[in-house]
């Protein structure tokens, strides 16, 4: 295994003895110990560090988890009130963004010929003091920086720094801004702020496309409070989430009910729910001041009215409607990027914050007063103004700050010319992307786990980022690079910043934070604190403002039919790549797409009905076109949307050929328009587009073998309950029977269960189990084999459940598949050579060392979740860095599995071993567990009655997968609720 | 030791030899005939016993040694089966009793054999594996061409004295 | 000589034994014509044998990728060849072992092809289970051999049963095939000289041929046919059972043990055919091996084809019967899904095409024999690949659902083995009495008219 | 000779043992933290000097090793009071350090049925 080797050399560098013993195959014969030894590193232990999640705005608080000075692992904060201790997909993979092999190693210039060419950083340093100077005398506002969102301590470096320069031309870019909320909330309570959302506290949630559980705001925290507020409204005859959008996203096939309007009409289905509120005079009495207002504002809107242009039938939306205020506190969230952001979105949020306002849920479930820090997103049209003004060349320097807008922004925007037009583009990104190939310098950050900083993403939440290990290469933080820049530029620059480094500039500020900056020691300890818990966080109470006058900015015509054409093109964001960041993740890639199943690769969504008109099959290449661009992708036939909507996930076709996302699939945003018609904002939808199959099949990578249900199959796995039922505890209908007395478990049976009705999809225990478990990344070819290595998958299985008038029911389970640790396993017996049995703590063992591979069990395991090496698969350096030295390797030609995280919990009873203590419930949480946003998976000790797991696993929900087959599972299901579901199918 | 061309001379010749009172002829034929094995008086065989008690080592043996491998490690326990199930024991006790007695069979076949042909040094001659048949008739030298002629009368082609 | 049978018979007794062994040897002695079609054949099969060696390393070396077997079908062509050549490893001890106990004399000539085949045939199925290890270079593993790990076999795993069972069936025939051929090798080693005499000296143990020699030598023959007839329906019970113990779908039934010992009687006869029509010709023995022999052979594969049949019917029957949704999708999907044009081709080969042995004329005509030969071995190794691997490409669980094909290396080493098997055929059957020397003398002693024995 | 003049602990050096995996080796701080004072004169402790002055860790040569799919837990065995010598041997007496017990599985097996401790396979493989 030459990947090891090479893991072992790096440590062999870093020195330490004990992971040289642990990771041979072929043991070195050296130990080097270390010459002063670090006081926060033991050998062989494993230390926690708390930091923030940048990979998206949300901002998510996290620990990441080292042994020997490497970074393994990267999990939730419970400290943190954002994401609670939980991670998304796309966060626990970045570990695997801090060890990607393309990573900028050293500072880069470009040469005469265009190629970069390693510089070392003082040079660097220099030279682009040197451009500043100059664009200095060019006059003011001629440096732009263009970068990620930023608060606290770099937000004012950079202010003053570029204030210094002369310069207000900062724009904090994010890919999906969230201006219509913003302007909404302006209009409405004269408040340019994104709400707080309590998704916990609602009895019913409807929303207008918002994907609050995939990449919208912050879905970690969302997901969890979705599944709590799921939980409690279990027996709810309504459910608890209706989606109104054309396309069902993740967040869709997640709701309990589902209106498609027709695209763009969604803001006339709101207004119109709102106008049946007031009609029926059922608006909540906190209401009662602004109901005649809205009364005048919405009267337009009757139900009736808007049935023809929103194709939704008047009875459904009274009904939703009445459900909407019957259901108190309630919550109507608006907007969201695939969904519905589109001419019309400043009045569908307008029309949400009405409704809300109507159920009397402002202060309840929407809170203003805190903020967010997305309320301080460059704008559209920041973007585009700038962008002109980078082609009129009225920008000397660039300077672009992990943000790739190049790639991002809609080619139709120009910014790709225009940045061409800047004399000298200098870039802070880590790895290689679109942006970086026009950049003419390229200084190299810290990647967010190896470096100082803090981030705030909502007023009360000051989220701190501290290194978890040494920077990997010859990297610098770009705090340090701009402190010492400004002190070479001019003695002005230099008093303006100070002489100082960015670690130091950013305790500074705790420290002040903490306590009355005469006050040492409350000072010290505060940073103390705010490094053990990761921040400072404290409670902010909301505000109730007052509605305002919003008649006038709800001008739309209620009869006015969307302009023709045959389609309507959707881009939506994508669960695992955002907007394409995260593309160059292995991981990211292999897992497959929740909702299609796709690995490795692009497609595009027809409407089964659209693709027979135009006679198109699974798999067959069709070309899409719209006014601003042309893309040619496979075709996936998804039922989940409109038969007149076609859909595109973001983040495929990555120019830049790095080595995982590089010329992969190709870029929806090609086809999207620079604003939406008619309004300034950004629109991810492109109407009236034109379809056609231009090519035979093409190879299209689905895991899933099929995800609906077939008639050579039998009925779905994944179970569901109607809420009326869902306490009726059904005969078991296959009583077990058995020749044998069952196993007698000594001290601990160890079990888990699984609440299918809390269960999203989000696919973030799969990620998890990848970084815990060494899983190896078998790459595209043999993923299209079916080789993929996987421990847990989570399946979908969709049901049929008919639909109510316009009211569909998406009936949807999504179902984690993991090894089931079966008492009575197919597996065990069939092994010759004892290498899986039935451990005495009811674990079905896999002894990769004993393992000759047979493939027997495989063959004989009814849930097919074990994985064989079919190869001798590599860790291309220095991505083998982040193997977790508690787990295995397992070599070509071994059958591996899940086996509830055994490292953890023979590492949780040597934990209580060493001090003494006895394992207490809750001690062993397997990664899976750990991570689940939506806390469905518990797992724990089912010989005590008290766990949580055994009470769960006693719900009336509970079943066994293929339990007919007697085969004892340790883990139990609880059916996921759906309205209307029929009986018990078998 | 006479040869016979014919398998009903050498039958004539051993009832030629009962006659004149010299027992413990010992007929050498081809192939296997059941007429020459009753006249020559070659009627049992200790091969079958051989067998019996081989497969039934076997068997035994086989059941103990499973079992006592399967002690060696009694965490071992595979899909909720008891630690030492039967069936599959009594497949491989089965195959095992099989084996051992069939390896019993053919070396009991070798040893008896070899008993056999004690005592008949010199007599064979390599026609009697193509198509005649021999009788070896142990007497005191004196009656040697007495029953050598007796044997010639019932048509032996030669005779010798060895 | 001449197809007719009874050539030899005709003669009188003595000369016709002397002719026997004339005959005979002359299979031995290069005299043959067809020495060097032979000495080709032989050479042939080694070098491709040679070539899937060569592959096999490969696979070691690079792991099992490079054949098609994937997530969730595990097992492919390799296992459905195990099964396959165990298959053919039936006839021959049918023949010689219970015909023989059923003193169905026609066997005897057959008899001596039969057991070589067998013998060949189990050492063809034998490199299977370790050619298809993840890590055969840990084969020995599946031995119960003391160790310093204190770790021993699970005797509960079908394939330590299928270890068991092929290699006690491997010894015993051997035996069993040797013991028959002691008097035969202690007619050659009186007809020849030098070092093939030594050789054949060694061989013959000493044999002279008294009657007490031949009344063990009867015993013991006639206990191992018996032994071997239990021997050889559990052998092929105990690897249906590799199937029949899963919970797999298509593979969890009860009639699979008889089901599968029909089957592999009817391919091992069939292979016979497919190995002596030609062989007599090649061999010179056609007045030993006449058409009447083939024809008894055609006889029993009708027979055996109805049973088969009869098997079919029943498995599809209790899938139905039997409700289990799953059982049902799994012969829905054989009979309609990617592998059906071989579900179908199975049941061509097996139960349609044999029934042309109702007519006489064909069962008496040696091209359609040989034809019909290759059909059924064909029908019988796509029955075992439906049964593997349509089996798996479609269980319980849909989302992982999978097609199997086997890819060039897979063939290779299929074509490897066969060739492996017709080379060590081809090896002993030109290197041993043909055509058991002694028993074809008992049968002549036994016809001929019994003269009167002087009082 | 720590061991057998200065009768120093094990886990004075190989502190690892009682809180990790690994006993581990102690860094060339901690033998010059002693060696400062002690039996300077000495050309090995000289040595030892000249490498801590030059920054080059000391390259122990290595006698035990254990495949990567073992898990052998130092702390536990120490705190199961199993004496570093059931392994090491006794190092007092040992002039150069060499292997004792053969580290092999069958030798783990016996110790652990000796003293009850697991034998599920489980307790190392992983």
């Amino acid at each position: 295994m030459i990947e090891r080797r090479q893991f072992l050399k790096t440590i062999g560098i870093s020195g330490s003895a004990a992971l040289l013993e642990q990771c041979a195959p072929t043991p070195s014969h050296e130990l080097i110990p270390y010459l002063v030894a670090p006081d926060d590193v033991v050998p062989g232990v494993a230390a926690y560090y708390a930091t923030t999640c940048r990979e998206c705005p949300a901002g998510c608080g996290a620990l990441v988890k080292t042994m020997n000075g490497r970074i393994t692992k990267a999990e939730g904060n419970p400290a943190h009130p954002i994401g609670r201790g939980r991670l998304c997909v796309r966060g626990q993979a970045a570990v695997q963004s801090v060890y990607n092999p393309d990573r900028f190693r050293t500072p880069l210039l470009r040469d005469a010929h265009g190629v970069f060419q390693p510089i070392s950083w003082p040079d660097a340093e220099s030279l682009l003091a040197a451009k500043l100077g100059a664009a200095m005398q060019g006059g003011a506002d001629r440096v732009a920086w263009i970068g990620e969102l930023l608060t606290g301590a770099l937000d004012t470096l950079t202010s003053t720094w570029l204030a210094a320069l002369g310069s207000r031309r900062r724009l904090f870019y994010e890919t999906f801004d969230y201006e219509p909320l913003v302007e909404a909330g302006a209009i409405a309570f004269g408040r340019r702020e994104v709400p707080r959302y309590e998704l916990d506290r609602a009895g019913f949630i409807v929303s207008f496309g918002a994907e609050f559980l995939e990449t919208w705001l912050s879905n970690v925290e969302f997901t969890g409070a979705y599944a709590r507020a799921r939980r409690r409204q279990l027996r709810d005859p309504e459910g608890t989430l209706l989606v109104v959008a054309p396309r069902l996203s993740l967040t869709g096939l997640n709701a309990d009910a589902w209106i498609a309007p027709r695209p763009g009409s969604e803001a006339l289905v709101a207004l119109a729910m709102a106008h049946a509120i007031v009609a029926d005079g059922v608006a909540h009495s906190s209401a009662a001041p602004y109901v005649r207002g809205i009364a005048s504002a919405v009267a337009p809107y009757a139900a009736e009215r808007v049935a023809r242009a929103t194709d939704v039938d008047a009875a459904t939306i009274r009904r939703a409607a009445r459900r909407f205020v019957a259901a108190r506190p309630s919550l109507a969230i608006g907007g969201g990027v695939g969904g519905t952001s589109d001419r019309h979105a400043v009045q569908l949020e307008l029309a949400c914050l009405l409704l809300n306002v109507l159920a009397g849920n402002i202060g309840e479930t929407i809170g203003y007063g805190a903020g967010h820090a997305v309320d301080r997103l460059a704008t559209r049209n920041d973007m585009l103004e700038t962008t002109r003004t980078m082609a009129s060349g009225g920008v000397d320097v660039l300077l672009v700050h992990h943000a790739n807008p190049v790639f991002t922004l809609p080619p139709a925007v120009g910014f790709a010319d225009a940045i061409s037009r800047v004399p000298f583009v200098v870039s802070f990104a880590g790895a290689p992307d679109e942006t970086t190939d026009r950049a003419h310098l390229v200084l190299p950050d810290h990647h967010f786990l190896e470096s100082w900083g803090d981030y705030a993403p909502r007023a009360g939440v000051a989220s701190l980022l501290q290194p978890a290990a040494a920077p990997l290469f010859d990297t610098r933080a770009t705090g340090d690079v701009l402190i010492e820049v400004a002190n070479q530029i001019t003695a002005d620059t230099a008093r303006a910043v100070g002489r100082t480094t960015w670690a130091d500039y950013v305790r500074s500020r705790w420290a002040g934070g903490a306590a009355a900056a005469n006050d040492q020691a409350a000072a010290a300890a505060g940073w103390q604190d705010a490094l053990a818990s990761g921040g400072r966080f404290e409670a902010v109470d909301a505000v109730r403002p007052a509605l305002g006058d919003v008649a006038r900015a709800l001008a739309i015509d209620p009869d006015a039919q969307e302009p023709a054409g045959p389609f309507t093109f959707i881009a939506c964001p994508s669960t695992h790549f955002y907007d394409g960041r995260s593309a160059n993740e292995s991981w990211l890639q292999e897992v497959p797409d929740p909702i299609t199943k796709i690995a490795w690769g692009d497609w595009i969504e027809i409407h089964p009905d659209a693709a027979r008109r135009l006679g198109i099959v699974d798999g067959d290449v069709v070309r899409v076109t719209s006014a601003h661009g042309r893309i040619e992708a496979a075709a996936h036939l998804y039922a989940g949307m409109r038969p007149d909507v076609i859909a595109m996930p973001l983040g495929y076709g990555r120019l830049r050929s790095s080595r995982h996302a590089g010329a992969r699939g190709s870029n929806a945003a090609l086809l999207l328009p620079p604003t939406a018609a008619g309004s300034p904002h950004a629109v991810w939808r492109a109407s009236g587009v034109r379809v056609e199959r231009t090519g035979p099949r093409r190879v299209v990578i689905m895991l899933q073998a099929h995800v609906a249900s077939r008639e050579d199959a039998a009925p779905p796995l994944g179970k569901i309950v109607d809420p009326g039922r869902a306490d009726a505890r059904e005969p078991p209908q296959h009583p077990p029977v058995d020749l044998f007395p069952p196993h007698e478990h000594r001290e601990h049976r160890w079990g888990m269960a699984i609440d299918l009705n809390s269960c999203t999809g989000c696919n973030a225990c799969v990620a998890a189990c990848y970084a815990e478990n060494n899983i190896a990344v078998v790459g595209e070819q043999f993923c299209g084999q079916g080789r993929e290595m996987s421990w847990i998958r989570i399946e979908r299985h969709a049901h049929t459940v008919p639909s109510e008038s316009s009211l569909h029911r998406p009936a949807n389970v999504f179902l984690p598949m993991l090894c089931q640790q079966c008492d009575e396993a197919p597996c065990e017996s069939v092994c010759p050579v004892y290498a899986t049995y039935h451990n005495p703590e009811g674990l079905n063992a896999q002894v990769y060392a004993r393992c000759i591979g047979t493939r027997f069990c495989s063959n004989n395991c009814p849930y097919k979740v074990r994985r064989f090496n079919w190869a001798r698969y590599g860790w291309e350096a220095p991505l083998g860095e982040q193997l977790n030295p508690d787990v295995t390797v397992r070599s070509a030609g071994v059958m591996e599995k899940c086996t509830f995280c055994v490292q953890r919990i023979q590492g949780a009873k040597r934990a209580a071993r060493l001090d003494g203590h006895l394992l207490r419930d809750g001690d062993i949480v397997p990664a899976c567990a750990q991570t689940c946003p939506a806390e469905a998976i518990v797992f724990g000790d089912l010989h005590d009655p008290e766990s949580r797991v055994s009470r769960a696993a006693s719900d009336p929900r509970g079943y066994h997968v293929l339990e007919e087959l007697n085969t004892r599972p340790a883990i139990t299901y609880l059916r996921r609720s759906v309205p209307g579901a029929p009986g018990d199918e078998r | 030791m006479a040869i016979f061309e014919r398998r009903d001379d050498l039958l004539a010749a051993i009832a030629e030899t009962g006659a004149r009172r010299v027992g413990g002829a010992t007929a050498f034929a081809p192939a296997f005939d059941e007429r020459i094995l009753r006249a020559a008086g070659a009627t049992d065989s200790p091969v079958a016993s051989w067998t019996l008690a081989g497969g039934i080592a076997g068997a035994a043996s086989a059941l103990a040694f499973t079992v006592w491998t399967i002690r060696q490690w009694p965490t071992l326990v595979v899909s909720g089966k008891p630690l030492i199930p039967w069936p599959p024991l009594l497949i491989i006790a089965f195959e095992l009793m099989i084996l051992t007695a069939a390896a019993a069979a053919v070396i009991a076949f070798l040893v008896s054999a070899r008993r056999a042909r004690r005592g008949t040094r010199g007599a064979y001659d390599p026609s009697l594996s193509d198509a005649r048949f021999g009788l070896l008739i142990p007497c005191e030298p004196a009656r040697a061409a007495e029953i050598g002629d007796a044997m010639t009368m019932c048509g032996a082609v030669t005779w010798r004295i060895v | 000589m001449s197809d007719e049978p009874g050539a030899v018979q005709a003669l009188p007794v003595p000369d016709a034994m002397r002719r026997v062994t004339r005959d005979v040897l002359a299979t031995l002695e290069w005299r043959i014509p067809s020495w060097l079609a032979y000495w080709g054949a032989v050479g042939l099969c080694l070098f491709v044998w040679s070539i899937a060696a060569l592959v096999w390393a490969y696979q070691i070396y690079t792991g099992l990728h490079i054949t098609g077997m994937l997530h969730p079908v595990m097992w492919g062509a390799y296992i459905t060849s195990f099964v396959f050549w165990i298959g053919i490893a039936h006839s021959g001890t049918l023949i010689s072992a219970i015909l023989f106990l059923l003193r169905a004399h026609w066997r005897t000539s057959l008899a001596r092809a039969a057991e070589t085949m067998t013998i060949v045939a189990v050492m063809t199925a034998g490199i299977f289970p370790i050619l298809h290890l993840g890590r055969a270079w840990l084969f020995y593993w599946l031995v119960p051999y003391p160790n310093e790990r204190g770790l021993w076999v699970n005797f509960s795993s079908p394939l330590i049963w299928d270890a068991t069972a092929v290699g006690t069936y491997f010894v015993v025939s051997f035996l069993f095939w040797f013991l028959a051929l002691i008097p035969d090798f202690a007619a050659v080693r009186d007809r020849s000289s030098g070092w093939k005499r030594w050789i054949f000296e060694r061989l013959a143990l000493g044999w002279t041929g008294t009657a007490a020699e031949w009344r063990h030598f009867r015993t013991a023959y006639t206990l191992l046919a018996a032994l071997i007839a239990v021997l050889v329906v559990s052998v092929h019970s105990i690897v249906s059972w590799d199937f029949a113990v899963a919970v797999v779908p298509g593979w969890h039934s009860t009639i699979f043990a008889p089901y599968f010992v029909v089957g592999a009687i009817f391919s091992g006869l069939a292979m016979l055919l497919t190995l002596m029509v030609p062989g007599r010709f090649l061999l010179e023995i056609r007045d030993y091996v006449t058409i009447d022999h083939l024809e008894n052979v055609a006889k029993l594969l009708v027979a055996m084809s109805l049973l088969l049949t009869y098997s079919y019917g029943s498995e599809m029957f209790f899938a139905w019967y039997r409700g289990d949704p799953f059982e049902r999708a799994q012969w829905v999907f054989r009979a309609g899904g990617g592998y059906a044009p071989l579900f179908w081709l199975t049941l061509l080969c097996n139960s349609v095409a044999p029934l042309a042995f109702l007519s006489r004329r064909v069962r008496r005509n040696t091209t359609a024999l040989f034809a019909l030969s290759i059909v059924i071995n064909v029908g019988m190794w796509s029955e075992r690949f439906v049964i593997v691997v349509a089996s798996l490409a479609h269980e319980y669980n849909a989302y992982s659902w999978g097609t199997y094909r086997p890819t060039v290396f897979e063939w290779t080493v299929l074509a490897g083995s066969a060739a492996w098997f017709l080379f060590w055929f081809l090896l002993l059957i030109g290197h041993i009495p043909a055509v058991p020397m002694a028993e074809t003398k008992e049968r002549l002693l036994e016809t001929a008219p019994l003269e009167g024995v002087p009082a | 000779m720590h061991v057998a003049d200065d009768k120093l602990d094990c886990e004075l050096c190989h502190s690892g043992a009682r809180r990790s995996p690994f006993a581990g080796i102690p860094p060339v701080e901690r033998c010059i933290g002693c060696h400062k004072y002690v039996l300077t004169p000495h050309p090995e402790v000289a040595k030892l000097r000249r490498m801590w002055e030059a920054r080059k860790p000391i390259r122990w040569t290595r006698v035990y090793t254990l495949p990567q799919f073992v898990r052998f837990d130092h702390a536990s065995h120490v705190l199961a009071k199993v004496g570093c010598e059931t392994c090491h041997g006794d190092v007092a007496s040992m002039d150069r350090i060499g292997r004792v017990v053969e580290p092999a599985m069958g030798a783990c097996v016996r110790c652990h049925r000796e003293r009850r401790a697991p034998d599920d396979c489980l307790t190392c493989h992983y």
